[in-house]
């Protein structure tokens, strides 16, 4: 049983997400969606001086989903591209209590770091090497 | 019909999972649409296979080999008898409902849906009942077409009448497997075949769960699957009409489908092994025999009677609960035992998430019928779904572990 | 190799049916080309999901569904090991491997034969990859060429390079389940790669019986059967290179093959559940991982030894025996453990039957390759194949029976 | 087990076939074979004053279906065609002792029956309506 899925901190920051809001001039933005239960997450990212500067998100789905996302923002501030283009997905889910999801929620855990990487990549070849 | 009432408690008896504890509670399994529980005479029949007469078939000349064909064969006669076909040469035994319907559309639909043709499914159907149309349309230039529904979750019966005509096929659920709507087929297999059209009913939600027979439905092909009516998984049934199926190529190739092979020429096997290629899934097959036995020792309008009755009690409970959304027709006769809904303070999936620490497991998303889903603008639904072992103190279990929703989700 | 040797008595204390009596006796069974016989680990795994944690899976949030979806994707991982693939990806399960051989036919077939295009087989193949092509070849006007045997029952390799150059295809099968016959498969593969024409394995009769590595044999596609190697029915798999598969259009639709689905589009979900359509065959699939794992820890190795060392055995009792015709390489290390013969006085049937009434089970007829029976000359053959259970004892009772055949018929 | 199967009056035929023949100037004949196993008939039958005034047959493959044909040819003997267009499996199997054939070999057994009814089918229908 799942027992260990609504942590409190999950449910801190689905009843209240961090950064719930579209930035006006990101550096680079991404959605995705989860196809099989309709989660849905907006993310877009300030970088200067090659980090992060500011991020927002805005999304619907279930709470792990929007918790991750809200977790992921606070999560990534002030780090440098490079960081963000290492992280895996052992980070966020520590960050998140590390809940004890199955086989198919763990997907709507890892929605918003796979958003993240949609719009990083792009952003970051667009940019050519750092120097 | 009080003297058929269904004894839940034996049936209860019968089902060994359910004398399990799950979190030291029994399992409270309300996702039927999506696969049901087996008795212990479907399991037993496992393991009595493989422990005393594990063959091969058709083909092998011993003692084992023999009984095992016999019991194959037997399972063919089951299913004929159960669905009210006229001939085991109708039965063509597949892995599931899903492959039943691409059957047809690779064979049958491959041969005879053209350009310019139109092919006319619902808005309720399963991608199952979907895609294979869907692909084969824009193969074939032909058209699909949807018949939509109305407020109430029920087919708009005029939208098909209008689009009937000239149809070339006719392929449509018994039941949806989300709003739980039970679609008049025989009205519309009579009015279809009328027009000349081909008519295929999808019975993955209607075969365990009501009479089925296909004589007089009318249908030209009729699909289900074992593993939602008491069977094991790996089966399921195509009922084709034998006129058509004697007519179609055959499907897949190789193993028991061949009468003979010459390095250039093939011929194949009579009616229904033409549509069985390779070794078949003999011990489940054999094992869905027992499924089908018990299913008609209950009797089919007993399990009706029954879902009907615990269909109607969860909808009251559920409507007292208050804050939900419950889809699908009101009246019950027009409505399988499936109740697809959704909750304001919570998505489906973190229902279906906490209800699981109570031991109810229930599913949520989009239950395979995305497009369902679009028209009536949902992201996704959590559903409950009922069968013969189910008990209205299992709704009760259902409605508090939603209260616990509420309490852990509610903002 | 001493210390590998396989406890044979011990398996055969594994597998319940060997404790069965028939007629008095217990079953010599050498009818293993046709089906194995399962182990109790692999019967109980059956009996443990349907009483335990039954449920359909991949999209189930409540707890048995979790535990399903993940012991269904533990055996995709185990066969991955089992055959030396790279990745879970590459690993499809299908029905069985006439199904997977299908598979292939059907999409990668489909979109990749054209008109004048060579199809090289063998004339040692098996109807499920010989028919597929044949199909496929008169319905694309390609042309279907077949690679010849020698004298001794081995593929004629200097036939195979002839054909080989600019051939679209080579479906081979890796042992023969009538002549036996080892067919040298990676040097093949090599071959035929380096002319850039596409290798499928027919591994149904190899998997079984020795290590088998599909990156060390370089094929792009390997079909094997479950039921054949100690698991059950209904379950086969399709290994394919990720690159070849992702270029594949899909198969069946419906269900979890799918991603996304709208009125007039839908996309295909990532590989390998891209060619797995609708409910999957679970308790099946579930229970094949405690047949690998069965496998493995006897080592493939040890099986292989023990099968020539029956195969041995058996050889020089049968001509020892006399009058009788064996057929394919004397050669044992080009042998796996299949003994096709036939017998002056008796039909192939008729030796069958007989030794049937003394407990011993072996097939006769075709064996599903009449064109091979027919490049022979052959109107059928009698047929004994060994598993790692068959004991020296149990081909004694075959020899001791045909004495009862030659008694009872001989004219 | 088939311990049924191989009656005497099977093995009798067998060994000794009846009719074992083909005839030079036949009314009807017709061969069929079963193409799982190569069981393979040839019948040619010789109809006089409405009867079967004379019957062979050649074939080969398994016990059972050279018995049944030669038993067959026996059983066939002066009935009139319209006997023979009624003649159902139970009289042949039942000719040949009732073995306790299995779902594979009855069709071995049926072999001859299905053959005489290919060629006799045709032969009446192209003689009209017996008068
Ligand atoms: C060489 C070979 N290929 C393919 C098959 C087909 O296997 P299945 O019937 O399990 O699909 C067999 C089975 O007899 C075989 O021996
Ligand atoms: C209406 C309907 N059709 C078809 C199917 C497909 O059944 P299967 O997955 O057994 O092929 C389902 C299963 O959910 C269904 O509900």
């Amino acid at each position: 049983m799942s027992d260990e899925v609504y942590k409190e901190i999950i449910l801190d920051h689905y009843k209240n997400p961090h950064n719930f809001r579209q930035l006006a001039e990101p550096s680079f933005k991404a959605d995705d969606s989860n196809p099989l239960c309709g989660d849905h997450i907006e993310l877009s990212v300030k970088v200067a001086d090659g980090r992060v500067s500011e991020v927002g998100f805005i999304g619907k789905g279930c709470a792990i989903s929007q918790a991750a996302a809200s977790i992921l923002t606070d999560l990534i501030q002030g780090k440098t591209l490079d960081e963000l283009k290492g992280m895996e997905k052992e980070q966020l889910l520590e960050a998140m209590g590390n809940p004890d999801l199955g086989p198919v929620r763990i997907k709507c855990a890892l929605l918003s770091l796979k958003t993240l990487k949609l719009g990083l990549y792009p952003y970051m070849s667009a940019r050519g090497p750092t120097p | 019909m009080e003297a058929l009432a269904l004894d839940v408690e034996k049936v209860g008896a019968d089902v060994p999972i359910f004398s399990k504890l799950f979190n030291g509670k029994t399992l409270a399994y309300l996702d039927n649409a999506a696969t049901s529980q087996k008795p212990k005479q479907v399991i037993e029949a496992l393991t009595d296979f493989y422990e005393g007469y594990n063959s091969n078939i058709h083909r092998g000349v011993y003692e084992i080999s023999e009984r095992a064909t016999e019991e194959y064969e037997r399972t063919r006669e089951a299913v004929r008898g159960f669905i009210g076909a006229g001939s085991t040469e109708e039965i063509v035994f597949t892995r599931n409902a899903t492959e039943s319907i691409n059957l047809v559309a690779r064979t049958w639909g491959e041969s005879n849906v053209r350009e310019g043709d139109r092919v006319l499914i619902s808005v309720l159907e399963h991608h199952s009942n979907l895609v294979p149309w869907q692909v084969l349309c824009q193969a074939k230039h032909a058209k699909l077409e949807y018949i939509g529904i109305k407020g109430d979750g029920t087919l708009d019966m005029d939208d098909f009448k209008e689009k009937a005509g000239g149809a070339r096929l006719l392929a449509v659920t018994q039941a949806s497997n989300v709003l739980g709507t039970i679609v008049p087929v025989k009205e519309m297999a009579r009015i279809a075949r009328r027009e000349g059209c081909t008519v295929l009913v999808d019975g993955a939600q209607s075969a365990p769960h009501m009479k089925v027979d296909v004589n007089d439905m009318g249908c030209d092909f009729f699909a289900l699957s074992s593993h939602k009516m008491l069977g094991p998984t790996g089966v399921g049934v195509l009922y084709g009409r034998k006129d058509i199926l004697e007519a179609m190529p055959p499907f897949n190739l190789g193993g028991d489908m061949i009468s003979e092979v010459h390095s250039c020429s093939a011929s194949w096997n009579e009616l229904p092994w033409k549509f069985e290629a390779g070794t078949s899934n003999v011990a489940d097959v054999i094992a869905f025999y027992h499924a089908i036995s018990y299913l008609e020792r209950m009797s089919m309008e007993s399990v009706r009677e029954h879902e009907m009755r615990i269909t109607d009690y969860a909808m009251d409970r559920l409507r007292e609960f208050g804050g939900l959304h419950l889809y699908g027709p009101a009246d019950l006769s027009k409505r399988a035992g499936i109740i697809a809904f959704t909750m304001d303070d919570a998505h489906p999936h973190d229902i279906a998430a906490v209800l699981d620490r109570e031991a109810v497991a229930i599913r949520s998303g989009y239950h395979c019928a995305q497009p369902l889903h679009e028209s009536l603008s949902l992201g996704g639904t959590a559903r409950a779904s009922f069968y013969l072992y189910n008990t209205e103190a299992e709704v009760d279990r259902l409605v508090a572990a939603l209260g616990k929703v509420r309490e852990v989700l509610g903002r």
